[in-house]
């Protein structure tokens, strides 16, 4: 049986059947999560089995590219699971190169996130008339584009400025001091409706341009698909963040094999021993932090875009912790366990907790009467306060120490990072 | 505007100082955590929590029992400081005791467990709190003769403000000597010039009581509550009680000895997880009777109540010295002026542009700015760096 | 362990079982955290609405449900939780929500996909200044309650020197600009406005006051704030009379704030229950049926509720189907409904055509406190602010 | 006597009142093999150290190769081509010996963070020109078919010799070696002799070592400096050095001299 | 005569570093012997695994007759093993009393201890000088005297001193040497590693010289001060 598992062909046969049936069955159950996941999981299979590389591809294409975006359609809730997950991704690939690659512990992530979307939120709309002359805001969504460009280096100019400081000191008190910073960004925001009005303080900026998207709609028009603007714009939206994960995922990879990417894993593993190798230790740290904003900073301008509205609400420190999990959990410094971070992550957080709390709210619409003779329950009277959709950080706290204490090299672990983790001395 | 600043220093020092208190009992637990294991503890700040909201349960369920507020407070005290001891050492035994014993090198790992572990107790917390109550906030209840008002004496006002301007004339003096030395290059102060600072600012703090008099002298309507006055006292003997217990029981000693040198330590016979264990269990119940007192205080907690309070005692432990006793005492009470200061007159100073809004991220600031520049804190010692 | 699996298992099948032909109305609103306190009551509300109708719609060969969401009053969470319910099929209206800053982003999602929402307790101008199809709400908006409590604030109680406090958050900062702007053009001087996300230690706001003297203190925010802050205020031998939002009708205000609550004043677009004659017997069951008395927004929440359950019966009597929800959409906003805070109806925008405003005065530390003023005021008519 | 390629003139350093190195002057000439020895705590590694950059001394100063390096950081200090071995060896364990040797390629890769992204033909060239190198000092030092393992799984004999071609990567003109032959066999040893010379002979990089194994520095260097308390006591030939009272005394304790001759 | 301490082939490894290669020795109740061998032999981690500071891999070392191989160091400790460590390792933020009473750590009865520290204060008297002060700003040759005293503390049955005399001054080298002979005198047994060798073999009755973590020799401590071998080991000659 085992030897059976080991076979290619056998492999490659049942990841190709289980893509077919599970994919199917989302076309046919868009709403059934179970259905979502289990696709999903045949993804990951196809992706982490030894099977032939264009099986990989071929599996991978049909259900990203035609099996979610069609069950998108019965179902528009996937292209949210999926636009968020893709941008969380992105994030968390950025926070890869800071916390995997480079070992600096950045708890002020979400900051050069809100730093992307207000780039964005306000030039993108009317808010810039504020302490603009010329009143021609807001610029037509087409500068959507630009300004994502803006962005990435607006959140990387704030990296070096973050990080000129911070990244002189020491692991655990970087750690603190970026969480200080990420908070000072937020109260920033919060706060600069005066004396100049720049980010319309805790009112947040609304509504925001998006990109146009009447060449997307009269494509698919083309090929007998008709669809109303609001229908488009997640379809849009999904397609958006699959090109720029594989952007993302490709800057990542091309940083790893640089020497720019050793020598941040030299600096992690020992910074003594790096800088006698020549390496240059703040020069070096701060790249890995501007590059890890940029990220940041281009997924913030497309969520402005995306959410059309921003406020300083959604630039906690509960955002970058969630962004930190998701590389803990996939594995510090690989890159497609940060994805697969990202994707469980934001699924649990924006679906199954729900989920399951829906159904918690299901049992009590249906009165069920549990019955065991001396233990009598009525699930009317179930509590609110246990539906698990309230306690992420509950959640998000235990996967941290769970994964810290049993698997802290992750779930799909990068080959360097097993050796360093499970060392005992 | 001057006269309103000066007029109220007295009683933002005060405030300051007692919040500074708070603050200090918090950081000791920090500090404690830090020596014996070089962890920053985030979870301390939701042990605090879980002091406070135990103390709260405690005041809202005996208070039909027991008259004496006192004796209710006590027991308060007792009750938050024990939970929050016990919350301390499940974490260590759980969460960082696990990872000790596997040994790894990478320090990023304790640090990312103890985020996750404080994490984790908020929401325990609340979920708790929410089946027992279906209540988010707990609230201290409040007791005349906490609440009651006493007017301090003008004279002790005046006082504060002629120190305080001594104090400053003097820092401002010594800047400008320090900048006049550098221009010169002239090693070294005198003991003259030193001297001739002080009378100086003795001078100009003369000549302003003269000029300001009747601000001074007049009505500062300096006043302290008795829960205010509680707050220090109860402190200020936790703070001396731990004073004792470190430098004058065995369990001190065996604590700074882990502290210094575990290894070496454990060559003494001590054995370094039961001391460790021990230090939990006080900068826990530390934490604890600081949130007691927080929730006295400040009558709401609830489970996100910690990280505030959290974030700038850590600051404060590294403003005194991180690893040191003593300093986060002093570091405590620094801050909390500070804050103060900042919280009330940044609104003054800038007209209104910027105000209190801003006195959480002056405390990030004076942590950055410490940090940076004096990173053994107030109190703390180089250590060298080892290769 | 697998004892439990069975029964969740038997537990989903017994779920499976009786689901006929669903119509589901959702609430949102903050169930856990700060604001729960109030979050809960509209979702009380709205529930004890629903289950009133239940048999009549069991009769039409229905069965209506009550499906309840938490956003945490965080605007991500809401918007995450709109774009959920938006994909259920089976839920046709919303209730909700009670943070403008988290009803706006959430709204929307819903006109996205035509999803009618009917909020209960959203004040801030922009959420029915986009003139969306799909929102409507019951009560007032700041724009008239925040002026309504200047004028109030000067003329009746003759405050001279004011100090504005707000919490920083879209809806405390917006009522407290109102505040502010109308205190103005009466005359009043303002000398301070602040925001602060504090809300344990008021000292540094609490020292300012005391330089500045002022008769008056207006704070814009939510009750855990504003109490802990007046109590403060108190303790420190501020005696400024202290006024709020609609965000401070709550009797947590009151058990907060504790003795120090007596003689504030707040203004609400959600008037006590006493203030409805025909709200005494849905006090009364709601008392019956939850084991406490419901607030201000619980009988938003019921109304709300039933202005959808109104167009809902209307429409399946008549058609003998269930709605499309741009269907219900547009029936909800010509629902006429003689609720229990009187008379709804909506203008083209989706305000209530004629809000009512209450200024309440706790003259002792009791929760509800007394009406000393009640303004009828139609929404004001702005022009609306399309999005593209 | 040829030309000096590091001076150290008269450099202190103190830990908090003890002084780790007092006072200390060495002038190494090019092409040497130079050996620094001393009983334990003498202040070898210390000294080490200051001169690589990670300590900066309290008074004196360095010259390397004509610049003055003293204060510098120590990375600036090995792109000049000072390049190290440790004395409790600090390779980066969790990457390949291949990556190991890489990353002291660093300063003389000449790809911008662009090539990196774009892939540039620039990019392709120096990548490659760096993993040719490393692959050849690999074969150097006859790691290449270790070259895919990770540095911490290599047995430690190979770990020593991993860090010598990794500090060899840097090319550099002066090659300070800690401790190289501690915890290895005498064959080990006896191999590492051979190499070191070989380094010198084949590279023209001057050698400065310090080492316990007393056969091992007889045996090589051509001169020889004496540390004790952080004071250099006697600079020479290992003959010079061999019979000096002093270096006996030091090491075996005052009176040896007499008791074992 | 009683054996106090036995090794029996005890290998160690520091992660891939063997550094011990099966070492065998014993020490006598009343003895001192000394471990002598160049840096990096394996003398510092022969009295680590002795005291329980890392564990061997193979191999058994026995006190007393019973095993203590594989215990934690605090209680290896207890059974009456007391080690100076290498470079002295006091307290440097502790007072001199302090250190002191934290070396009787696992005496409970005060009285005893307060004896103890009289002891040591007869034996150290510039000890007694400066209890009050910090143990930090003692010099070489008084934090040496304070490491003694903390381990005299425990009032151990052996006393595992290592290299003593390092980054000491000859005068106070001597001063060393001779409280070891005089701690002999008194009853305590002694396992002594040094790098000064003759000073070492002067003292000792017995002593074992090690050669990259093997003995290469044994024998009466006057008998190894003659051997040829011995310097051989030192200087490579």
């Amino acid at each position: 049986m085992k030897k059976l598992f080991q076979n290619s062909a056998f492999l490659s046969l049942l990841i190709a059947a289980s893509a077919v049936i599970f994919g199917y069955w989302l076309l046919e159950n868009p709403r059934s999560t179970l259905a979502f996941l289990l696709t999903l999981g045949a993804l990951l299979a196809a992706f982490m089995l030894d099977i032939p590389k264009w099986l990989k591809v071929l599996v991978g294409g049909a259900i990203l590219l035609l099996v979610i975006p069609w069950a998108g359609f019965k179902n528009s809730f996937l292209f949210e699971l999926g636009v968020q997950t893709g941008i969380y991704a992105a994030m968390a690939l950025g926070l890869n190169v800071v916390v995997g690659l480079a070992g600096l512990l950045d708890l002020g992530y979400a900051a050069f996130f809100a730093v992307g979307a207000y780039t964005w939120a306000i030039f993108g709309s009317k808010q810039a008339n504020q302490f603009m002359p010329w009143h021609i805001f807001p610029l037509p969504g087409a500068y959507f584009y630009l300004f994502m460009l803006v962005a990435v280096v607006m959140a990387a100019l704030t990296g070096v400025i973050i990080g000129s400081p911070a990244l002189r000191l020491r692991g655990d008190y970087l750690a603190i001091v970026t969480l200080g910073l990420g908070e000072m960004v937020r109260v920033l925001a919060n706060n600069l409706d005066h004396p100049i009005n720049i980010t319309n303080g805790p009112q947040g900026i609304t509504p925001i341009q998006r990109p146009p998207i009447d060449w997307f709609i009269a494509l698919f028009d083309k090929f007998g698909i008709h669809m109303s603007r609001a229908e488009a714009y997640p379809l849009f939206f999904y397609f958006l963040v699959l090109v720029i994960i594989g952007i993302v995922t490709l800057v990542n990879i091309r940083l790893d094999r640089s020497r720019f990417g050793r020598a941040w894993i030299a600096i992690r593993e020992d910074e003594v021993a790096a800088r006698a190798m020549g390496i240059p230790l703040l020069p070096t740290k701060l790249l890995a932090f501007a590059t890890g904003a940029s990220f940041s900073g281009a997924m913030g301008a497309l969520f402005a875009a995306k959410q059309l509205y921003v406020s300083p609400e959604s630039f906690t420190l509960i955002q970058s912790i969630m962004i930190l999990v998701m590389v803990i959990l996939g594995g510090m410094g690989s890159i497609p366990g940060a994805i697969l971070g990202a994707a469980t992550v934001t699924i649990l957080n924006v679906d199954l907790l729900k989920t399951a709390s829906d159904y918690l709210n299901d049992l009590r619409n249906a009165g069920f009467v549990l019955d065991l003779g001396i233990f009598k329950y009525n699930f009317a009277n179930l509590p609110n306060q246990l539906e698990p959709a309230k306690y992420e950080r509950m959640v998000f706290g235990l996967i941290m120490i769970l994964m810290m204490i049993y698997r802290p090299e992750g779930i799909i672990p990068e080959r360097r990072h097993v050796a360093e983790m499970k060392e005992k001395e | 505007m001057l006269e309103v600043l000066i007029q109220l220093l007295p009683s933002v020092l005060l405030e300051g100082l007692i919040l500074g208190f708070v603050y200090a009992m918090i950081a000791l637990g920090y500090t404690m955590v830090y020596g014996v294991l070089e962890l920053i503890n985030f979870a301390h700040s939701e042990i605090f929590m879980s002091g406070a909201v135990a103390g709260a349960e405690t005041f809202i369920l005996l208070k039909g029992a027991i008259a004496n507020p006192f004796i209710l407070l006590a027991l308060a005290i007792l009750i938050g400081g024990t939970v929050a001891a016990i919350v301390a050492i499940l974490v260590e035994r759980l969460a960082y005791r696990p990872l000790r014993k596997r040994g790894t090198t990478n320090r990023l790992v304790p640090l990312i467990t103890a985020i996750g572990a404080s994490f984790f107790l908020q929401d325990l917390v609340r979920l708790i709190e929410g089946l027992w109550h279906n209540a988010f906030y707990r609230r201290y209840p409040s007791f005349e003769v906490f609440e009651a008002t006493y007017t301090l004496p003008n004279l002790l006002g005046s006082l504060i403000i002629l120190l305080t301007l001594w104090l400053v004339f003097w820092v401002v003096a010594y800047f400008f000597y320090w900048i006049y030395r550098t221009v010169t290059r002239t090693q070294g102060i005198s003991r003259k010039a030193s001297r001739g600072l002080w009378i100086a600012a003795l001078v100009l703090t003369l000549l302003s009581a003269v000029i300001y008099r009747t601000t001074i002298f007049g009505d500062l309507g300096l006043t302290i509550q008795m829960k205010s006055i509680l707050v220090v006292v109860i402190s200020f003997a936790m703070l001396y009680g731990l004073n004792w217990l470190v430098h004058r029981t065995k369990l001190g000693i065996a604590i700074r000895a882990v502290a210094q040198d575990a290894q070496t330590a454990s060559l003494m016979g001590i054995d370094p997880d039961v001391i460790i264990t021990y230090t939990f269990l006080i900068g826990g119940f530390l934490g604890g009777v600081a949130g007691v007192l927080f929730g006295l205080l400040y009558t709401l907690v609830h489970p996100y109540v910690g990280f505030i309070p959290g974030i700038k005692a850590f600051t404060a432990a590294v403003l005194g010295g991180i690893g040191n006793i003593t300093g986060a005492a002093i570091g405590g009470l620094v801050l909390g002026m500070l804050e103060m200061l900042g919280g009330t007159y940044l609104t003054f100073l800038t007209n209104g542009a910027m105000g209190t809004e801003y006195k959480d991220i002056l405390a990030f600031a004076i942590l950055i700015f410490i940090l940076l520049f004096r990173p053994q804190g107030i109190m703390g010692e180089q250590v060298g760096e080892k290769v | 362990m697998k004892k439990a699996l069975w029964l969740a298992v038997v537990a989903l099948g017994a779920l499976a079982f009786a689901q006929g032909k669903v119509i589901k109305i959702a609430t949102v609103s903050p169930l856990s955290g700060e604001q729960a306190a109030l979050g809960e009551m509209i979702k009380l509300g709205a529930q004890l609405a629903i289950e009133e109708a239940q048999p009549e719609f069991e009769k039409l060969g229905f069965k209506l449900e009550l499906a309840p969401q938490d956003d945490q009053a965080n605007p991500d969470v809401g918007v995450a939780v709109a774009r959920r319910l938006v994909t259920d099929p089976e839920i046709l209206a919303i209730v909700g929500h009670l943070n403008t800053g988290v009803a706006i982003p959430s709204s929307e999602v819903y006109k996205d996909y035509q999803l009618p929402m009917v909020s209960p307790a959203n004040t801030g101008p922009a959420v029915t200044d986009r003139c969306y199809l799909d929102i409507d709400r019951l009560v007032g908006r700041d724009d008239v309650q925040g002026p309504a409590g200047a004028t109030f604030a000067v003329k009746t109680l003759g405050a001279k020197r004011i100090f504005i406090i707000h919490d920083k958050t879209t809806y405390g900062q917006g009522i407290a600009e109102q505040f502010k702007k109308r205190a103005l053009e009466l005359g009043a001087q303002v000398v301070g406005f602040t925001g602060t996300e504090e809300k344990s230690n008021f000292q540094a706001l609490i020292l300012q006051m005391k330089a500045k003297r002022p008769d008056f203190v207006y704070f814009g925010g939510i009750y855990n704030q504003g109490a802990v802050l007046l109590k403060q205020m108190r303790e420190r031998g501020i005696k400024a009379t202290f006024m709020g939002p609609d965000g401070l009708d709550s009797s947590k205000f009151v058990e907060i704030a504790g003795q120090a609550a007596k003689g504030v004043y707040y203004t609400t677009v959600a008037g006590p229950i006493d203030q409805y004659p025909k709200a005494k017997a849905m006090a009364k069951k709601f008392e019956e049926k939850f084991g406490k008395a419901p607030e201000s927004f619980a009988i938003y929440g019921y109304d709300s509720a039933n202005v959808i359950i109104k167009a809902l019966k209307n429409f399946i009597s008549y058609a003998h189907r269930a709605p499309t929800r741009a269907e219900l959409s547009m029936l909800i906003r010509q629902t006429t409904l003689e609720g229990v805070t009187g008379h709804v109806e909506f203008d083209y925008k989706g305000d209530r055509k004629q809000a009512d405003y209450f200024v309440v005065h706790l003259e002792e530390a009791k929760y509800p406190g007394k009406v000393v003023k009640v303004i009828s005021f139609p929404a004001p008519a702005t022009k609306c602010k399309a999005i593209r | 006597m040829s030309e000096a390629i590091l001076e150290v003139n008269e450099v202190t350093k103190t830990f908090g009142g003890l002084v780790a190195v007092n006072a200390v002057t060495m002038h190494i000439e090019k092409r040497r093999i130079f050996a620094v020895i001393g009983p334990n705590g003498a202040g070898k590694t210390t000294f080490f150290n200051l001169v690589t950059g990670i300590y900066k001394p309290d008074r004196g100063s360095i010259v390397f190769d004509g610049v003055d390096i003293t204060g510098r950081d120590p990375a600036v200090i090995a792109g000049m081509g000072m390049a190290r071995t440790f004395q409790n060896i600090r390779l980066f364990g969790s990457m390949s010996a291949l990556e190991n040797v890489m990353v002291a390629r660093h300063v003389h890769t000449r790809t911008s963070y662009a090539d990196a992204l774009l892939h540039t033909p620039r990019y392709h060239r120096e990548e490659r020109k760096a993993r040719d190198r490393a692959m050849e000092l690999l074969a150097y030092m006859q790691l290449d078919h270790r070259a895919q393992e990770l540095a911490k799984n290599l047995p430690y004999g190979e770990q020593r010799r991993l860090e010598i071609a990794r500090a060899l990567a840097l090319e550099p003109k002066l090659l300070l070696l800690d401790e190289p032959a501690a915890g290895m066999n005498p064959q080990e040893t006896e191999d590492l002799q051979r190499r070191i010379v070989g380094i010198r002979d084949d590279l023209g990089i001057t050698i400065v070592l310090i080492e316990h194994d007393m056969k091992l520095v007889m045996s090589i260097s051509e001169r020889i400096a004496v540390l004790d308390y952080g004071k250099k006591i006697l600079e020479g030939t290992p003959e010079e050095v061999q019979n000096d009272p002093r270096v006996i005394e030091a090491y075996l304790g005052p009176g040896a001299a007499e008791g074992v001759q | 005569m009683k054996k106090v301490l036995e090794l029996k082939d005890v290998h160690t490894y520091y992660g891939h570093i063997h550094a011990l290669k099966g070492i065998n020795l014993e020490v006598a109740e009343g003895e001192i012997v000394t471990l002598i061998g160049a840096n990096g032999a394996g003398k510092t981690t022969t009295l680590r695994t002795i005291s329980g500071m890392i564990h061997p891999r193979k191999g058994e070392v026995l006190f007393e007759g019973a095993a203590v191989t594989h215990l934690p160091a605090h209680q290896i400790v207890k059974k009456g093993i007391g080690h100076v460590p290498e470079g002295r390792r006091i307290f440097p933020r502790l007072t001199v009393e302090e250190n002191l009473e934290i070396g009787a750590y696992l005496q409970n009865d005060r009285q005893e201890v307060e004896r103890r520290k009289a002891e040591v204060f007869e034996i150290f008297p510039r000890l007694a000088e400066r209890r009050r002060q910090l143990g930090g700003t003692l010099s070489g040759g008084e934090q040496q005297m304070l490491a003694i005293g903390r381990a005299l503390m425990q009032d151990p049955r052996i006393l595992l001193l290592d290299e003593p005399s390092m980054g000491l001054a000859p005068v106070l080298v001597d001063v060393i040497f001779e409280t070891i002979a005089e701690l002999n005198k008194r009853g305590k047994t002694i396992l002594l590693v040094e790098q000064n060798a003759l000073k070492a073999l002067e003292v000792a009755h017995r002593g074992y010289v090690l050669q990259t973590g093997e003995i290469t020799l044994s024998g009466p401590a006057k008998e190894l001060a003659q051997n040829e071998e011995v310097k051989k080991a030192y200087l490579g000659g």
